[in-house]
């Protein structure tokens, strides 16, 4: 049962190895180890919500000699997450990529990916986080560049260059901590670590870093090139869960690990950038003329919301209240990873079928790919915030939160934020619902049009009427 | 008498820096890439010098691998790229 | 006695260094600088090294010391001849 | 030797260090920037080495000053300066930031950037001082170096760093691994291989005929001392590949690799795989993942360290190579 754990990291690991080896059967091993691994991140799921947080030792050693995996309600969703946007963008891509040898450089890295997204979420050491932030941040990158032209690269380029600055702000961080503590493990961190410089400038170093990574404004400035002209399951994965995996640990540092070192004036600071990503994210995709750097812009927009948790999680005083805001933020977070990762996978089916995405060529769109259509108008509702998707349940407690903690500003730009996005989705579902007077048939692809749908409507439907257990899980915590 | 090695140690620096100005003048990649090979034959020399000093017999090992491979840069120096055609 | 001559050795080494880098910077084209770095490179090493293994008499450092002199002797003498190469090639292009 | 007497090295290797790294920044020229970095590394070693840390210095020796400095130089060569101009119009290739350099307001921002960044480096430095400062004079015992010294005869070597990176924290090596064959498929998908070097003359002939042999069995050594002393599957694979980028330098056509793809994938695949392998089986034999027997400890460290190094050294090779191999129909000539 525990073994759980090590499998999440060593199954994607073994079946990349194996893809690479066999790239004849690689489509299918994929496929058996999306649907194991799924099947895998949901028995963590299940145990977590029974039997409380689950660990691991790696090689026997205990934790501090050796390292450690655990997970607690907070890693074992956003792994389920992650496990079932992989399982529909594999099924997608596998239609995707009907170039042959493009399809067999992608697989391996492909499961690498996803690898090195388990092992973050899983890790419970700094170092061994380190190096699951180079092994995320590289098969990003080389999976952003795949096929491309020179915008791909140059964008995939600049993608590496952040990343590894980021990387490294990471790295000297985690130096410092343990020259100051004497510990790379993460639950004897959080015992030990004081108030002062030491943890200061380490948590400060650690959260620029993560913040590149994450793409808050104002270092955003990476994320829509590389989003917006990698392949599209790419940028579903990139969006929905590479930029998810580092704000994951912005969180667990700033929330959990050094939540007592974190002063309100500290977390006014992701809070005001998040107020300015939202904003300015929302302003951009606003204006941008193609739909996939318009799902960019979207995803420095969304990610701007989660930071707007923070000075208020700081504000709240530990009980009911800031629990339920907790639970928002986490909603919020898994809304947005599986809508944005649907509206992607649908953009591609456009972009593929169309040859362009440019939005306001989309006429016709709704008569040929109806699936496809309304898979965007879900995700939409998503971004947007309406009911019944998750995203209103997030927003909401977070409007719960600013009241309780009196601090305001935040819902005007909740309300402008929310403003923007629904202008910016029905400016694309108008033109895609404009009529051509001699529509062409109706196409269907199912496993292109399927994944979208699907990702789209759980974002929607799913999280938003049963969203109840997130609350329940998140109370097993670290 | 390790103020010997101590001598040789200082001597083998000041080479070192006065190659180190040559790096840095230049003036074509040439002279700098000389230059370059005199550091690494007095690094050679240094960290001999220190594995009997700091009593780390596995500066031997490093100052042979400095030896093996001084080449190699200056063999990526110098080589020339096939204009056309495959390899 | 033998300590006598392993500090000769190793201090007449030196000098070998101190001579190949002085003409490193001194000498004025880069030809005849690379006269002066290989001096450096097989004389001052080689009496160093030598130097070294009468002071420390141990046969498998020793041993050592004999197998990285030459290494460096080959190696420099290629790479010397290497870099003139290139160097020639440059002043005919121009 | 007290510390005292080397006070004189320590400032002087610092000197150094700090002005070449500078030269190296503020170079114009790419050529000049490299050769600068390889002095870099040689110098970098020596402070390793006076900083008691011969693990490192083997490395930066192996990968900083012997075979980056001939990545980055075949790297610019591939790219030389008189083919700039044409490639602005050329939009294939990987772009640079000195195609912009017309625009004079990109320009003006550039040049604001570039202060930006050094005022943060600045003071990024500044804070790490001063946190360091703080961090060592708080005077934590060092408690994980006693626990590893503590378990060091369960861990199958006697040398506490391959000790610490093949057992006690073997998962972070298993991914770095991992990191590697990224690496490399990432630059598979970047672009094919550069064209190859001209036919060597007779004295780099000579060169080749005795180095490669002497950086074969430096890397067997290497990887044999590692159980006990410095040295170890990393130091041994970039001796490895040094033999492999000279052959390539050589003109030599298959540098050693297997010609056929799905050989080369074996031996890409064979450190990671190897290593996994090893990991699941104690698994099915009822323990955690990569917890070595004691008594096999040493013999399994040494089978997942001679893959690694293979599979090390064949990153390198490729990565040198600068991209995906050619079919074998390319190959005819």
């Amino acid at each position: 049962m525990i073994d759980t754990l090590i499998w999440l990291v060593a199954l994607p690991l073994a079946s990349a190895l194996a893809t690479q080896l066999l790239p004849r059967y690689a489509t299918a091993i994929v496929i058996s180890t999306a649907i194991a691994t799924s099947i895998n991140a949901a028995a963590l799921l299940y145990a977590v919500a029974t039997h409380g947080v689950m660990l691991y030792q790696i090689g026997g050693w205990t934790a501090g000699l050796g390292i450690a995996l655990r997970a607690d309600g907070l890693s074992a969703l956003l792994l389920m997450m992650a496990a079932i946007v992989l399982l529909a963008s594999s099924i997608y891509a596998s239609a995707y990529f009907n170039d042959n040898p493009l399809r067999r450089r992608f697989w391996p890295l492909w499961l690498l990916l996803w690898c090195s997204l388990n092992a973050l979420l899983l890790s419970g050491d700094l170092f061994n986080l380190y190096v699951t932030l180079e092994l995320l941040g590289l098969s990003a990158v080389a999976l952003a560049s795949l096929g491309g032209k020179t915008a791909a690269l140059q964008a995939a380029l600049r993608y590496l260059l952040v990343g590894l600055l980021g990387s490294m702000l990471f790295l000297a961080g985690v130096t410092l901590i343990y020259a100051g503590y004497g510990t790379l493990d993460l639950a004897t961190l959080s015992r030990v670590v004081a108030a002062g410089p030491i943890a200061w400038s380490a948590l400060a170093l650690m959260t620029v870093g993560l913040l590149l990574k994450t793409a808050l404004f104002p270092l955003h400035f990476w994320l829509p090139p590389a989003h917006g002209s990698a392949p599209a399951p790419v940028s579903a994965v990139l969006s929905a869960l590479v930029v998810k995996a580092t704000f994951y640990l912005v969180m667990r540092l700033w929330l959990d690990i050094f939540s007592e070192v974190v002063t309100p004036q500290a977390a006014s600071i992701p809070g005001v950038l998040g107020a300015a990503a939202v904003l300015w994210g929302s302003w951009q995709a606003l204006r941008a003329e193609r739909l996939k750097l318009l799902a960019a812009y979207s995803t420095v927009a969304q990610l701007g919301y989660l930071f707007l948790f923070f000075p208020l999680l700081q504000a709240l005083p530990a009980g009911a209240a800031r629990d339920a805001a907790m639970g928002g933020l986490v909603i919020l977070a898994l809304t947005h990873g599986l809508a944005k990762s649907g509206l992607f996978l649908a953009i591609g089916i456009i972009q593929q079928r169309s040859g362009h995405d440019t939005i306001r060529d989309l006429d016709g769109t709704a008569q040929r790919l109806p699936a496809t259509t309304f898979a965007i108008a879900l995700s939409g509702i998503a971004l947007i915030g309406l009911p019944p998707s998750g995203a209103f349940l997030g927003k909401w407690h977070l409007l719960a939160a600013a009241f309780s903690a009196g601090q305001w500003l935040w819902v005007v730009v909740i309300m402008i934020g929310t403003l923007l996005a629904a202008a910016y989705t029905f400016r694309v579902l108008g033109h895609a619902f404009g009529q051509q007077p001699y529509p062409r048939h109706p196409v269907t692809i199912a496993a292109e049009e399927w994944p979208a749908l699907i990702l789209s409507a759980f974002a929607t439907i799913g999280l938003g009427l049963a969203g109840a257990p997130v609350w329940q899980l998140l109370k097993v915590s670290l | 008498m390790p103020e010997l090695l101590l001598v040789c140690l200082a001597g083998l620096m000041l080479s070192l820096l006065l190659g180190l100005i040559r790096v840095l003048r230049g003036p074509e990649a040439g002279d700098r890439m000389m230059a370059a090979q005199l550091i690494g034959t007095t690094g050679v020399g240094m960290l001999l010098l220190l594995s009997l000093l700091l009593g780390q017999p596995a500066l031997a090992d490093v100052a042979l691998i400095l030896a093996l491979l001084a080449a190699v840069a200056a063999a990526a120096f110098s080589g020339q790229q096939r204009e056309t055609g495959n390899d | 006695m033998i300590e006598v001559i392993a500090a000769t050795l190793m201090l007449s080494g030196l000098i070998f260094f101190l001579c190949g880098s002085i003409g490193l910077l001194r000498l004025p084209d880069l030809y005849s600088r690379l006269h002066a770095l290989t001096k450096a490179d097989n004389l001052g090493l080689g009496l160093l090294l030598a130097g070294l293994a009468l002071y420390q008499r141990d046969l498998l450092f020793a041993l050592k010391l004999i197998l990285i002199w030459l290494a460096v002797l080959a190696a420099s003498s290629a790479s010397a001849y290497l870099i003139a190469q290139y160097s020639r090639r440059q002043d005919t292009d121009r | 030797m007290n510390a005292t007497n080397m006070l004189f090295l320590d400032i002087l290797l610092v000197i150094a260090l700090l002005s070449l790294a500078w030269a190296t920044l503020t170079a114009t020229d790419a050529r000049r920037s490299v050769i600068l970095f390889i002095a870099f590394g040689l110098v970098l070693t020596l402070a390793w080495a006076r900083l008691l840390a011969p693990d490192v210095a083997l490395a930066e020796a192996a990968i900083g000053a012997g075979l980056s400095g001939a990545l980055l130089l075949a790297a610019v060569q591939h790219h030389p300066r008189r083919a700039l101009s044409s490639e602005r119009q050329n939009t294939g290739k990987l772009a640079n930031e000195k195609q912009n350099d017309s625009n004079p307001a990109d320009l003006k921002s550039s040049v604001a950037i570039r202060w930006t960044l050094t005022l943060f480096c600045i003071a990024l430095a500044f804070v790490l001082i001063w946190a360091l400062l703080q961090a060592l004079s708080s005077e934590t015992s060092d408690t994980l170096a006693q626990s590893v010294s503590a378990n060091l005869a369960n861990s199958g070597v006697s040398n506490p760093v391959t000790a610490v990176l093949l057992n006690f924290r073997a998962y972070d090596t298993l991914l770095e691994l991992a990191v590697l064959l990224t690496a490399v498929l990432g630059i598979f998908a970047l672009s094919e291989q550069r064209t190859g070097y001209l036919p060597a003359g007779p004295v780099f002939n000579g060169l080749v005929s005795w180095l490669v042999p002497a950086l074969i069995l430096m890397a067997g050594y290497l990887l044999w001392v590692g159980a006990h002393a410095p040295g170890g599957a990393f130091q041994a694979g970039a001796t490895l590949a040094a033999a492999g980028v000279i052959l390539r330098l050589a003109g030599k056509r298959n540098i050693g690799l297997p010609v056929s793809k799905s050989y080369l994938n074996i031996i890409l695949v064979i450190g990671s795989g190897l290593f996994l392998l090893v990991g699941l089986t104690m698994l099915a034999l009822g323990r955690p993942f990569l917890d070595y027997p004691p008594a096999m400890a040493g013999y399994l460290i040494l089978l997942i360290e001679t893959a690694a190094m293979i599979s090390i050294a064949a990153t390198l090779i490729l990565a040198f190579l600068g991209g995906r191999p050619r079919n074998r129909e390319d190959r005819s000539c």
